[in-house]
């Protein structure tokens, strides 16, 4: 019987703490932010970046916004969309959060769009690129406009830069390629079929020969069987995108180990900030597309970052998250400013109305330290919008651990280098 | 040894049962099916941890003690169910019985003891015991049980499963030993044969001790010849 | 060689596990013909890394009856160690050049992490299996496979919160120039490793069969009771085997670290491999965990060879299905089963 | 649903002790039936807590009648699960046919891969047998990801719900009707000759055969239905959170099946459904307490997995057994505990 009590006392103290849970809002002006993040699981280094980065970026505002104090609540992924979908809505229902930012898997984002639309809760700048929530948003524009948004686009829109590159670079002389073969991998994950998909049609239309199609698994550390299959090819030049720090920097590593010398683009592999203690000096001559990093507050940033955590940030989530971090707080102080209240509705209605009309940008200028100018527009919904002066990547060669821009001209720090 | 008292309050197989033994006995526990003779010699030996009661052995109390450090002080167990060392050689059985021994000559000496006991074994020395015949097995389990030196041996049913030939040839081997001072505590169902061999037995019937005695009395004895001798 | 001897080898070929040898051998031969020899010498050095790993597998199953689902979590505890030996040690290195330091440096990483992880291994043993094996031994085998999945969900989280999530690694060992074999090159560190692995087989092949401390590990591997009457201190002798296997395990992380850097979440794929490998040859069989690892490794470098990345679970799997089809007990069974018909 | 047969079997409780239920459990199931209805459980996120119970709860009653009984522990459970979803989301997208139809194609489906199972793994035993399931798992996982033509992949294969509108409420009543006849089917099942059957495989094999058991027959029918309430648990999952991705397959999510039906209590099968809903709760709520700290949550749950499994391995069947028993004991009289003690041993 003394175990029937206990039991019943717990069922108590369970309602009782969610009963106190809900109750808790207080007469101060507060916005609730639910950030998103897989913060467990096999992306957990990712989700901790985007966290950090944009616990930085809401730091540097005071937590404030106006006479809004800032919360941030944090909503764990768990990179598995069901169990994002109950975190999500208890984060809605039991926390109170008025607005959500940040996501990393699109399949998360395919399932909590819903939710977003549901409660009316604007979740915007989601990192996750795939093409799936561009296709589920454009399917019903009414249901999820303003509901979704993205910051970063889908990968075909930005890879279109390794073409004009690589013609840039053979037309001037300095890659002479013995033959117009090229090799493509890709993570086998959501962003890696897009990319591929991209990759296939980029290259076909540019007249190269695809001689070998490879989708790496995420957790792969052995590529011996693979390099001396493609060093067989004798391509001209390696192609493929892997986010996975251990995956890329092993396939580079072993390039080297197994004598693949030809020129690498390995879209990727600056995501993880500590890419280089992996790879070490076989990264030299790689090639990767990633926001630049390149300004002088984007380089004060990454310090602060590395003080402060202890490690090197990543330009791609860390970077893109503590971007969004700020180009959510000037959408805010805009709707503060036009409605004089901070809510699920003003935000919206200033998303709609001014952000995605244009109207609202974020730019170098303004400290955006990813990419020139956040900016979005009817076209490029849900995406932002993409060119050489709005969301554009560089392509950079590494040395010695350092990136360099090699494409577009105007950005260009160094040389093109062939590997020898 | 002095004494050892043997008492349990055991729920489900031993009722309070009470066993001495003198040092250099020939001690048989008879009794028949599930009477808890197998039982008092696991409770003994340490496998199986006692419900209450005292066991001592040489003056200390053993009650909860492994069965490994009881093995170490000198108390030898021969299961039912031999517990060999099914897939090392028969040498390997035995040096396994000998390993806590410091002494190596005193292994060799045990080795030479034990070959002369049951000299089948030798023939198989490089078998695995996996692979011997059940008085084989029963033989080296006995082997590998005197190769600790030990000062008293608990045997659990030796001629259980085996042809009466062989079984005579353990039973020879157990009267050898006694004779070299060994105490021995001897758990049989054979009662005939038992009580020929040993000098004093125990009779256990539902976990409880009914009779005791000299064997040469028991044997003897109405109830005994009733029951188990069936005259 | 006499003739008893030849027949042995001869029986042995016939049975299933000598047929199934052969087969490996031969399919590895007539790949290398046909793709290159770099299947054969890709097959020799990962092989060699995953027997490492299912030998502890292996040994924690025959002795102590846990099949351990936590084993790719010691692999883990093994890289971490050898990070934060090598990794200031490198770093001191730049600094001050030192060539022997340099030189041995990743020796020893490898043996601390072998070190930390017996240690890991003890302190499971003493703090959780001791506990159980004193309360009870009831459904004993479920119990303890729940149990490791739980020791693998705090071991990953506790990375987790205490090193965080960053990727623990080093570039290499050695910085010197692949060496080659015909036309296929291999860095000197995987030669190396395969060297600690071969090494450390058979040291542990000699632990077992000629030491008391291998001899009384068998005894109690084969009866538990039957140890225990002849004096053995079973439990000691359990924590000791707990230390091996994952002393092996750690062994395997720390000379992987190369390849694998450390993170939380490490484990999981080593620790799938050594689970096909001991399914394939047989639980607790500790000498087929090495040929297993070879085929395995096999398996897989042809199945990527021949039908593309990312079939090396599935085709492989299959395989295995259809060969515990035909031989239920796994290619290496034993006539003794008992032990796992729970 | 405690069905401890005691020998009430007069009257209303004998009629429910026919259907597997008990005066307690079916309080429960009133409960269960009443909970969304009243504040805090009103409020959307907790009815979504109280399906994740639900599906748990369903799986590990289905998962339970294999392990529990059987003892051949599926740890490919989850690769039924998702073959399911799989199935009756791709049938219901290319044909267009309602998700109500298709969740029974998807248990077929999952069904007939549980008799080929059954039927392939007859002769292994032990170990071999679960490895046997986990493999199969494993590969299906496998030949999800790389057949994207038909699953999407990784990018995630897209469904449709049951029902219109936004409220979890609908979804709820159905997983707990689905939750239901899972436990009621199955319960049937080991009331009948069958459960006796099963027992008598899951502890001896052999000596099952040669009392005229026969094995092959009733291990198959045994995979068969665990697997086709697998795949139409499967189905629902995949049209209530209307995305599936091929992490369903995983074995991780086999192991959260697995864990809620052994602290549940192995061969019970209600003891699932009585851990899985306070699990799931305590489970969201240390998560979203302690979010500042991801992964403190699952610490929390590793260390209590481990103590469950070495003080109290029974779970809470045994635990209810336990009080049931401590009940009849403080009742009868003093020759009756001599009796239950006799009777004990």
């Amino acid at each position: 019987m003394v175990c029937l009590k206990k039991l019943f006392a717990f069922g108590v103290m369970l309602s009782l703490s969610v009963t106190i849970g809900v109750a808790g809002a207080s007469a101060e002006k507060v916005l609730k932010i639910g950030g998103m993040a897989p913060l467990t699981g096999p992306s957990a280094k990712t989700g901790q970046e985007i966290k950090q980065s944009a616990e930085m970026a809401f730091e540097e505002a005071g937590n404030m916004i106006g006479d809004y104090k800032v919360e941030l609540v944090w909503i764990d992924s768990q990179s598995d969309p069901a169990k994002a979908t109950n975190a999500y809505a208890e984060a809605v229902e039991r926390k109170g959060i008025q607005v959500g930012l940040l996501n990393w898997h699109s399949s998360v984002a395919i399932a909590v769009m819903d939710l977003a639309a549901k409660y009316k809760i604007p979740h915007l700048f989601g990192i996750g690129g795939s093409s799936v929530i561009n296709e589920k948003y454009r399917s019903d524009m009414d249901k999820y406009n303003g509901y979704w948004l993205k910051s970063w686009p889908v990968p075909q829109k930005t890879m279109t830069g390794y073409v004009e590159f690589l013609e840039d670079a053979i037309a001037s002389g300095k890659f002479k390629p013995h033959s117009k073969k090229v090799v493509i991998f890709a993570e086998d994950t959501d962003w890696g079929r897009d990319i591929f998909a991209g990759a296939k049609k980029m290259f076909g239309d540019a007249g190269w020969e695809i001689v070998a199609e490879d989708f790496l698994a995420q957790n792969q550390t052995e590529f011996y069987p693979l390099l001396t299959k493609w060093k067989k090819l004798e391509p001209a030049l390696v192609f493929g995108s892997y986010g996975m720090p251990v995956g890329i920097t092993s396939l580079i590593k072993q390039s080297r180990e197994v004598g693949l010398k030809v020129p690498m683009i390995c879209d990727g592999l600056g995501w993880a900030g500590e890419w280089y203690s992996l790879a070490g000096s076989a990264s030299d001559y790689t090639l990767d597309m990633i926001q630049k990093l390149a300004t002088d507050k984007a380089k004060a940033w990454a310090a602060n970052y590395e003080k402060k955590y202890g490690d090197k940030p990543s330009p791609s989530s860390g970077g893109l998250a503590y971007d969004s971090a700020k180009l959510f707080i000037k959408v805010a102080k805009r709707a503060l400013e036009k409605t004089g209240k901070l809510d699920s509705e003003s935000l919206r209605q200033v998303v709609l109305d001014e952000l995605l009309t244009g109207k609202i940008t974020y730019s170098e200028d303004e400290g955006a330290i990813t990419v020139s100018r956040f900016s979005y527009n009817e076209q490029s919904l849900p995406d932002p919008a993409v060119g050489v002066d709005d969301w554009y990547l560089p392509i950079i060669q590494y040395k010695s651990g350092k990136g360099r821009i090699v494409y577009p001209k105007a950005w260009a720090e160094a040389e093109f280098h062939v590997i020898q | 040894m002095k004494n050892l008292n043997a008492g349990y309050g055991f729920l489900k197989v031993l009722w309070d049962v009470s066993i001495q033994i003198d040092r250099g006995e020939f001690v048989a526990l008879v009794g028949p099916n599930g009477a808890g003779k197998s039982t008092t010699l696991k409770t003994i030996s340490g496998l199986l941890p006692p419900q209450s009661g005292k066991i001592t052995f040489d003056g200390q109390v053993i009650n909860n003690q492994d069965c490994a450090l009881n093995c170490r002080n000198g108390l030898s167990y021969i299961s039912e169910e031999l517990n060999l060392f099914t897939g090392m050689t028969v040498l390997e059985n035995l040096e396994m019985g000998a390993q806590l021994l410091d002494d190596k000559n005193k292994m060799e000496e045990n080795l030479q003891f034990v070959f002369e006991l049951f000299p089948r074994l030798e023939e198989r020395v490089g078998q695995y015991a996996g692979t011997l015949s059940g008085g084989e097995r029963k033989m080296l389990a006995i082997a590998r049980g005197l190769m600790s030196n030990p000062i008293l041996v608990l045997v659990d049913e030796p001629s259980l499963g085996l042809a009466p030939q062989v079984t005579e040839e353990v039973f020879n081997a157990l009267k050898v030993l006694n004779k070299k001072g060994v105490t021995i505590l001897l758990v049989e169902q054979n009662v005939t044969k038992t009580l020929k061999f040993s000098s004093r037995a125990y009779i256990l019937e539902k976990g409880e001790v009914v009779l005791e005695g000299p064997s040469s009395e028991l044997i003897t004895n109405d109830h005994v010849k009733q029951i188990y001798l069936g005259t | 060689m006499n003739d008893s001897s030849s027949a042995k080898v001869i029986e042995w070929l016939k049975s299933a596990g000598g047929i199934t040898v052969t087969c490996t051998i031969l399919v590895a031969i007539a790949v290398s013909f046909h793709k290159g020899p770099y299947v054969l010498v890709n097959t020799l050095v990962t092989g060699g890394m995953w027997a490492l790993m299912a030998i502890g597998v292996s040994l924690l199953f025959g002795v102590m009856n846990i099949s351990n689902f936590a084993h790719g979590e010691y692999f883990m505890i093994g890289s971490l160690t050898a990070y934060y030996i090598m990794n200031p040690l490198k770093q001191y290195l730049l600094e001050t050049p030192n060539d022997f330091l340099s030189f041995i440096t990743p020796i020893l990483g490898i043996a601390g992490a072998a070190i930390v992880g017996a240690i890991a291994g003890i302190v499971t043993d003493k703090t959780i299996f001791a506990q159980l094996r004193k309360r009870n031994r009831e459904g004993w085998l479920l119990n303890c496979f729940l149990i490791t999945i739980g020791i693998q969900i705090i071991l990953i989280n506790v990375h987790m919160l205490v090193f965080g999530n960053t990727f623990k690694g080093v570039v290499n060992y050695w910085d010197v120039p692949s060496v080659a074999f015909g036309d296929v090159y291999v860095s000197v560190d995987r030669v190396v490793v395969f060297g600690i692995a071969m090494a450390a087989i058979v040291l542990f092949w000699y632990l077992m069969m000629y030491t008391s401390l291998g001899k009384k590990i068998r005894a109690v591997a084969q009866d538990e009771n039957g140890a225990r009457m002849v004096g053995i201190q079973v439990n000691g002798v359990y924590s000791t085997t707990f230390a091996l296997a994952c002393g092996f395990a750690a062994l395997a992380g720390g000379s992987l670290l190369f390849m694998f850097p450390s993170y939380p979440t490490v484990g999981v794929a080593p620790l799938y491999n050594s689970w096909f490998i001991i399914i394939l040859v047989g639980f607790g069989n500790v000498a087929g965990a090495v040929p297993g690892g070879f085929m395995i490794a096999l398996f897989q470098v042809v199945t990527r060879t021949y039908m593309g990345e990312g079939w090396e679970n599935v085709i492989p799997m299959f395989l295995i299905a259809m060969i515990l089809i035909f031989k239920p007990y796994g290619i290496f069974a034993t006539k003794v089963r008992s032990v796992w018909e729970q | 649903m405690t069905q401890l047969t005691q020998d009430n079997s007069t009257g209303f409780s004998g009629i429910l002790g026919k259907i597997c239920l008990s005066p307690m459990g079916l309080a429960g199931l009133a409960i269960l039936f009443l909970l969304p209805l009243v504040p805090p459980f009103n409020q959307d996120y907790m009815i979504r807590w109280l399906i994740s119970g639900a599906i748990v709860a369903a799986a590990a009653v289905a998962f339970d009648f294999s392990a529990g009984y059987l003892g051949i522990v599926n740890f490919g459970y989850a690769a039924f699960i998702g073959l399911g979803a799989y199935t009756s989301a791709i049938i219901s997208n290319k044909i267009g046919i309602s998700p109500f139809i298709t969740i029974f194609a998807g248990a077929l489906v999952s069904a007939g891969l549980g008799v080929l199972t059954g039927i392939v793994s007859l002769r292994l035993r032990g170990m071999f047998a679960i490895c046997f399931t986990w493999f199969i798992g494993i590969a299906l996982m496998g030949l999800c990801l790389k057949l994207d033509w038909l699953t999407r992949g990784p990018l995630g294969l897209q469904c449709d719900g049951f029902f219109e509108g936004n409220s979890s409420l609908p979804y709820y009543y159905l997983i707990l009707a689905i939750m239901i006849f899972t436990y009621l089917v199955l319960g049937l099942m080991i009331r009948s000759d069958y459960g006796l059957a099963f027992r008598a495989i899951g502890q001896n094999m052999e000596a099952a055969m040669t009392s005229g058991v026969h094995p092959t027959k009733y291990r198959v029918i045994n995979f068969t239905m665990s697997c086709f309430f697998a795949g139409l648990i499967g189905g629902f999952y995949g049209h209530y959170y209307g995305i599936l991705t091929p992490e369903l397959l995983h074995t991780q999510k086999t192991v959260e099946v697995l864990v809620i039906a052994y602290i549940g209590g192995r061969s019970s099968l209600w003891g699932g459904i009585v851990a899985a809903f306070p699990f799931i709760f305590a489970m969201e709520l240390l998560r979203s307490s302690l979010s500042d700290l991801p992964g403190i949550n699952l610490i929390i749950y590793g260390v209590f997995l481990i103590a469950i499994m070495v003080y109290y391995p029974g779970g809470v069947a045994q635990f209810f057994k336990n009080l049931t028993a401590r009940k009849q004991r403080s009742t009868s009289s003093t020759a009756q505990k001599a009796k239950t003690a006799e009777a004990g041993v």
